[in-house]
């Protein structure tokens, strides 16, 4: 019997291979955000909806035509890795509902052009795309980006129509001001640059109302705080992110926060109201556990978490904005080289500074 | 005015002084870089460069009129031990360099003349007059320079065999 | 124990699926001798062997076909009766599919064995001529390193080890030949371990063997109840176990300087294989002439252990094995982790072959390349604590100072990286390539250094003769002087042409 | 004590010279390829910087002011800093010859580096006393080091990534300290 086989190419080892894919990841990643996107669509109607898919869209067209411009080939598996949708996707959970179609192309541009495509694409990036293209565009474009509307839920007779919430997202309509809102860190911002006491100004018959279910206003990605623990939990069990950076991030907000609101209650709010509130939770589970731009061994991740909360904390406490995540997020992402080169693993059979390790004076003979 | 210009002369003089004390107390032999980049050229004057031997590449090199990778015998390797010793960072993926090769004599072109033998640098060519010469394997370096005395043209530069033990596993494509 | 593991360190390396069975229970079977043997000279680690053969001469089996050349090396000997065919080039066990010099045996049929020098009580025998008897049977370490087994002994013996370790991890996926060897052959491989024991002069044998051979670690205690210096040590099934750096951290807790060697600790490991093959070379006399093979795979008909003389074709093999079904995807001689894919069928076993494996599309599962999206996964594989991700960047880049700088000299190459990218980035092949160009400049390095040392020979000649010939010159002057002052010719003295033609050549 | 620390952030982070105040991009820009050699110059650049800012002080205040000089300010606070760098540049030179060589041209010009001029200036403005104003000056040089060695870092993995042809070099060294800026502008108003 004669063996017919040819090798086509030089195989190099090994020759089996574990079953994880990139594309596995970020489906997981997706399944994990979708409770807390469907939630918010509920919550804040067909605009929020509009938005989230217009941002959608617009990442992969812009995905699309940066690869077309780079001549790269199979623009298709590129783009069926999942990984800008996911961009798209955690850029429109961080806008407000309501805001006008041009912020998410806009934003789109900014994440997948500038935040990615320049590095080189997928795994190049310094940045989380999704948090520059927020923080470029709070900046450029603070009115819209700090425009928060009143829960109106679907079911509600308040709620904007189909039609309605299509001219709101294309802008001509202005948000009346009856149906704005402010966020529980802008109104808290707000009313200490007023001069006021935290104490007071809570316990006002128009603060806006902490809850863990989210009906408040907010972003997607901000008002059900448990839904998207409950994503982040799950992308726990399945491996695809790890503890240390979620963990990190809770502690550096709630440490300083705890001391600080038990020092002085009236200037600086609680630990829970931190956690419940902003993007943090979002932050925590899905940005500050972004591959791509966080640390890559254990002990890092959680140096980087914690630096994400810290900032985070004196950014929202003593800082000039109401929400700190974003800024927090690209400061620590630029520090990220620096923290990978002071936690390296120790190699086997070397110390940590990378020299071969001592024998044990006994294990010599003579 | 009298007092602008006296000041500034007083301070440039008091300045000048403490910075001609500091260059005495501090002062650094430097070495002469030539002699080091000669020693990591090949040595075998092979005049492939331009230059009339290694130490006028070196000196060349040296003084920035000639690039570190001007020695084609030397190949990316000296060319980056160079780069190195003078802190250039240099791009070599557009340096020629299409691996080792070696000097094969064409047995029914050569004529025995021996001027091959002559010219070459580390004497890796045997042979005696009127006999067909040789090239010893471990002495060619590859510098080419037999290459142009050979009146027949039988002197030929081939890429050194690739055998088991020089094979080297290919870089993987990047996705 | 998977809680303990994470928090208790031996948190590297990976649980791929081991697809032993049933190729382990299946029943060792020894294949017939084929018709001819392409005998490698390249069968262990270090310098080829130097034929002592002539084309057309008969052997015996047993007799020495190739002597060992330099200080690592080792003796060759027919694995059959015969005649040698011819001496020459053979595409060689390797991906590249180069040549290598090879032995041709045509059998003749009989198998007849050489005289054997068995020993009845190798114990009274000096450790020296212990080793000198493994030498001259040219036994190789057959876990796969191949480096020649002798003269690890008599390091060993010189570096004074306390601790033998032997190796029955056989942590690869797939391969079963040392399992099955300790199933059938436990009393063989136990008598090896305590002749090494006396060869080494280490107190004690430490048999390590994963807990996925539940048979093979009850056949070796039994084997070894009755010697206290052989203790089996079940170890966790995890691969790369059978690497010896990791063996070694989890038997004995000692850790290798990167720099140096198990020596340096007082251990030394050797494969349970290694142990049978030297308990053969000193009571029986038989050098290494077969060796127990897995042949495995979907692609493989009858998977199974069986012994095969070395010089056979992998081509005959797998057909003594039932054949293929179906084309495989990779033809691999070794285990999945670390083995070599074969260009084709048609060469030849060496003793380093545990393992030939057919594997198709299914059980290679790779997929199309993606680009590193930094997930850590292989960090956190790597048993020796590497950063794959950023050496392979460095090394993309052409940055293989980089890649050193991030610690490319202590990879092993196990494999873990590759096997866990989700990216499916030929992690291995960048380290090899790497390792490969690095060795390749280090080449260029020594070679610019001897033609360095060339051209100054020849400027020093070129000196001397000139020198010799500015001396003769004025010695014929001082002569011409001197014979116009006596009015008497004389010729140049003959030993001054003799010096000149001396520098010539 | 925390005044101290405080004015050090504000001037390391929420004002820093090269991100917010836009001083010291030759550097920024030039020595910001490794870790090592930035951070090199962050050192040199501290110690330059302090040393001017102690330098100018007493310049302004017991030369200039007293002798109504003020329009030559420009003039010796450029004479002295010529010299501490020449004096920097000789005594790295001895040291750390290999942190010499990778610095190269960039090490004289600190000299020229607007970061250590504008900074010995704004320090006069902001009238304070010789104390706060080395703490200014070393607060200042802080944040220009943090910020090359962030740079440097960025830059050292950007080196590895496949950047399109058209941003290779210098359009993405500016493309990413612009993000960075970015990212500091978090610190915008922070109240200290």
């Amino acid at each position: 019997m004669s063996i017919s086989y040819n090798a086509p190419q030089t195989f190099a080892s090994p020759h089996a291979h574990g079953s994880n894919g990139v594309r596995r990841t970020m489906v997981r990643v997706q399944m994990a955000l979708l409770p807390a996107t469907l939630f918010g669509f509920w919550l804040y109607g067909w605009p929020a909806f509009f938005l989230w898919l217009i941002t959608l869209l617009s990442c992969l067209v812009f995905e699309f035509m940066s690869l077309r411009l780079l001549g790269q080939a199979q623009i298709g598996r590129t783009l069926g890795d999942g990984s800008a949708l996911l961009t798209g996707w955690l850029l429109a959970m961080t806008l407000p509902p309501w805001a006008p179609w041009w912020v998410g192309v806009v934003g789109a541009f900014i994440a997948i052009v500038i935040g990615k495509q320049v590095f080189g694409g997928l795994g190049y990036n310094v940045f989380n795309p999704a948090m520059v293209a927020r923080v470029a565009l709070l900046i450029s474009f603070p009115l819209p980006l700090t425009t928060w509307v009143m829960p109106l839920p679907m079911t509600t007779a308040l709620a904007p129509g189909f039609i309605d919430s299509l001219h709101i997202t294309l802008g001509q309509v202005p948000i009346p001001d009856a149906m704005s809102s402010a966020t529980m860190l802008g109104y808290a911002k707000t009313e200490l640059s007023r001069g006021l006491d935290l104490l007071q100004a809570l316990t006002a018959g128009h603060a806006p109302q902490l809850s863990w279910f989210g009906i408040r206003a907010g972003s997607l990605g901000e008002s059900a705080a448990v839904l998207i623990l409950a994503g982040g939990l799950f992308l726990l069990a399945t491996g695809v992110i790890r503890w240390q950076a979620p963990l990190g991030v809770l502690a550096g907000v709630a440490i300083p926060a705890a001391i600080a609101h038990a020092v002085a209650p009236g200037h600086y709010l609680d630990a829970g109201t931190h956690l419940l509130s902003g993007a943090l939770m979002l932050g925590a589970f899905f940005i500050a556990t972004d591959y791509v731009t966080s640390p890559t061994t254990g002990g890092g991740q959680i140096i980087f978490g914690l630096g994400v909360g810290l900032m985070t904390w004196v950014i929202r406490s003593i800082g000039g904005y109401p929400e700190g995540v974003a800024f927090a997020i690209l400061l620590m992402n630029a520090l990220t080289p620096i923290i990978d080169r002071y936690t390296k693993p120790r190699i086997l059979g070397r110390t940590r500074a990378g020299r071969p390790i001592d024998l044990p004076s006994a294990g010599k003979g003579a | 005015m009298l007092a602008a210009i006296l000041s500034l002369t007083v301070l440039g003089a008091i300045l000048g002084l403490v910075l001609g004390i500091a260059g005495r107390l501090l002062a650094v032999a430097t070495n002469p870089i030539v002699d080091e980049l000669e020693a990591l050229l090949p040595g075998t004057n092979c005049g492939q460069c331009g230059f009339p031997g290694c130490s006028g590449a070196a000196a060349a090199i040296a003084d920035g009129s000639a690039a570190p990778t001007c020695c084609p015998p030397g190949g990316k390797a000296v060319a980056a031990a160079l780069a190195e010793k003078l802190g250039l960072s240099l791009d070599l993926s557009g340096m020629a360099d299409d691996g080792p090769k070696l000097a094969v004599i064409a047995e029914d072109l050569c004529i025995g003349c021996c001027r091959c033998i002559k010219s070459c640098p580390t004497d890796a060519i045997l042979g005696a007059p009127k006999q067909i010469h040789n090239v010893l394997k471990e002495a060619c370096t590859g510098c080419a320079a037999c290459v142009d005395h050979c009146p027949t043209e039988a002197v030929l530069m081939q890429p050194v065999p690739v055998t088991l033990q020089h094979w080297v596993m290919p870089k993987p494509m990047a996705a | 124990m998977g809680l303990m593991e994470k928090f208790f360190g031996l948190s590297w390396g990976i649980h791929p699926e081991d697809h032993k069975r049933p190729a382990a229970d299946a029943a060792t079977r020894t294949m017939p001798v084929p018709e001819r043997l392409y005998v490698s000279l390249s069968q262990h680690l270090g310098a080829p062997a130097r034929p002592a053969v002539l084309v057309g001469q008969k052997v015996r089996k047993g007799d020495k076909l190739a002597d060992p050349q330099g200080a690592v090396s080792a003796a060759i000997h027919a694995p059959t009766s015969g005649t040698v065919a011819a001496i020459g080039e053979i595409p060689a066990p390797h991906p590249s599919g180069l040549p290598v010099l090879a032995i041709t045996l045509d059998s003749d049929g009989k198998d007849e064995w050489t005289e054997l020098e068995g020993c009845t009580d190798p114990f009274a025998l000096e450790p020296a001529e212990i080793s000198r008897r493994v030498a001259a049977a040219g036994v190789v370490g057959l876990g796969g390193a191949t480096f020649p087994s002798a003269l690890k002994l008599s390091l060993s013996q010189k570096s004074k080890v306390s601790t033998l370790i032997m190796n029955g991890g056989e942590c690869e996926p797939y391969l079963s030949c040392d399992d099955r060897l300790m199933r059938d052959a436990a009393a063989d491989i136990v008598d090896g371990i305590r002749l090494m024991l006396h060869a080494t002069g280490a107190t004690e044998a430490l048999v390590g063997i994963e807990d996925n051979k539940p048979e093979a670690i009850a056949a070796m205690t039994e084997a070894a109840r009755p010697y206290a210096e052989v203790s089996v040590r079940p170890v966790p099934a995890r691969y790369p176990m059978g690497s010896e750096k990791q063996l070694i951290l989890v038997l004995t807790g000692k850790e290798i300087p990167a720099d140096g060697r198990p020596g340096d600790v007082g251990v030394v490991v050797h494969n349970v294989g290694t142990a049978r093959a030297v308990h053969e070379a000193i009571r029986h006399g038989r050098p290494l002439v077969s060796r127990l093979v897995t042949v495995n795979g979907a692609c493989v008909a009858q998977p199974g252990n069986i012994f095969v003389p070395v010089g056979t074709l992998v081509e005959e093999v797998l057909a003594f094995a039932g054949g293929l079904q179906g084309a495989p995807a990779r033809l691999i001689m070794g285990g999945p982790m670390m083995g070599m894919s074969l260009p084709h069928a048609r060469v030849p076993v060496v003793k380093g072959t545990s393992g030939i494996l057919a594997l198709d599309a299914a059980q290679v599962a790779e997929r199309a390349q993606e680009p590193c999206i930094r997930c850590a996964s292989c960090v956190r594989a790597c048993p020796i604590g590497l950063l794959p991700l950023e050496m392979a960047r460095h090394i993309q880049a052409s940055d293989l100072k980089g890649a050193v700088g991030v610690g490319l000299k202590d990879c092993i190459a196990c494999g873990c990286c590759a096997y866990v990218c989700p990216s499916q980035i030929p992690l291995v092949q960048y380290f090899a390539h790497a390792k490969g160009e690095m060795a390749a400049q280090d080449r260029a390095k020594l070679r610019a250094e001897a033609t360095k040392k060339m051209a100054q020979a020849r400027s020093d000649r070129l000196e001397r003769e000139a020198r010799e010939k500015a001396e003769m010159a004025a010695r014929r002057k001082a002569e011409r002087a001197a014979a116009a002052a006596a009015t008497a010719a004389t010729a140049p003295t003959p030993s001054s042409t003799a010096v000149a033609e001396g520098a010539q050549a | 004590m925390s005044e101290l620390v405080l004015l050090l952030i504000s001037t390391a982070l929420v004002n820093n010279v090269v991100l917010i105040k836009f001083l010291g991009l030759c550097p920024a820009m030039g020595v910001s390829k490794s870790m090592d050699s930035a951070l090199g110059m962050g050192m040199a650049t501290t110690f330059v910087l302090t040393l001017a800012s102690a330098a100018s002080w007493s310049l302004e205040h017991w030369l200039l002011v007293p002798m109504e000089l003020q329009f030559l300010r420009i003039l010796t606070f450029i004479l002295v800093i010529a010299s501490v760098v020449q004096f920097t540049e000789m005594f790295i030179k001895k040291a750390s010859p290999g942190l010499y060589q990778s610095l190269g041209i960039y090490l004289p010009l600190i000299t020229t580096n607007c970061a250590v001029l504008g900074v010995a200036l704004l320090n006069v403005q902001q009238g304070y006393g010789f104390f706060w104003s080395v703490a200014y000056g070393f607060g200042s040089a802080l944040g220009f080091t943090l910020v090359l060695m962030i740079f440097a870092g960025l830059r050292e993995r950007i080196a590895l990534a496949r950047v399109p042809g058209a941003f290779t070099g210098a359009p993405i060294a500016f493309v990413t300290i612009s993000l960075l800026a970015l990212a500091f502008m978090g610190f915008s108003g922070l109240n200290v």
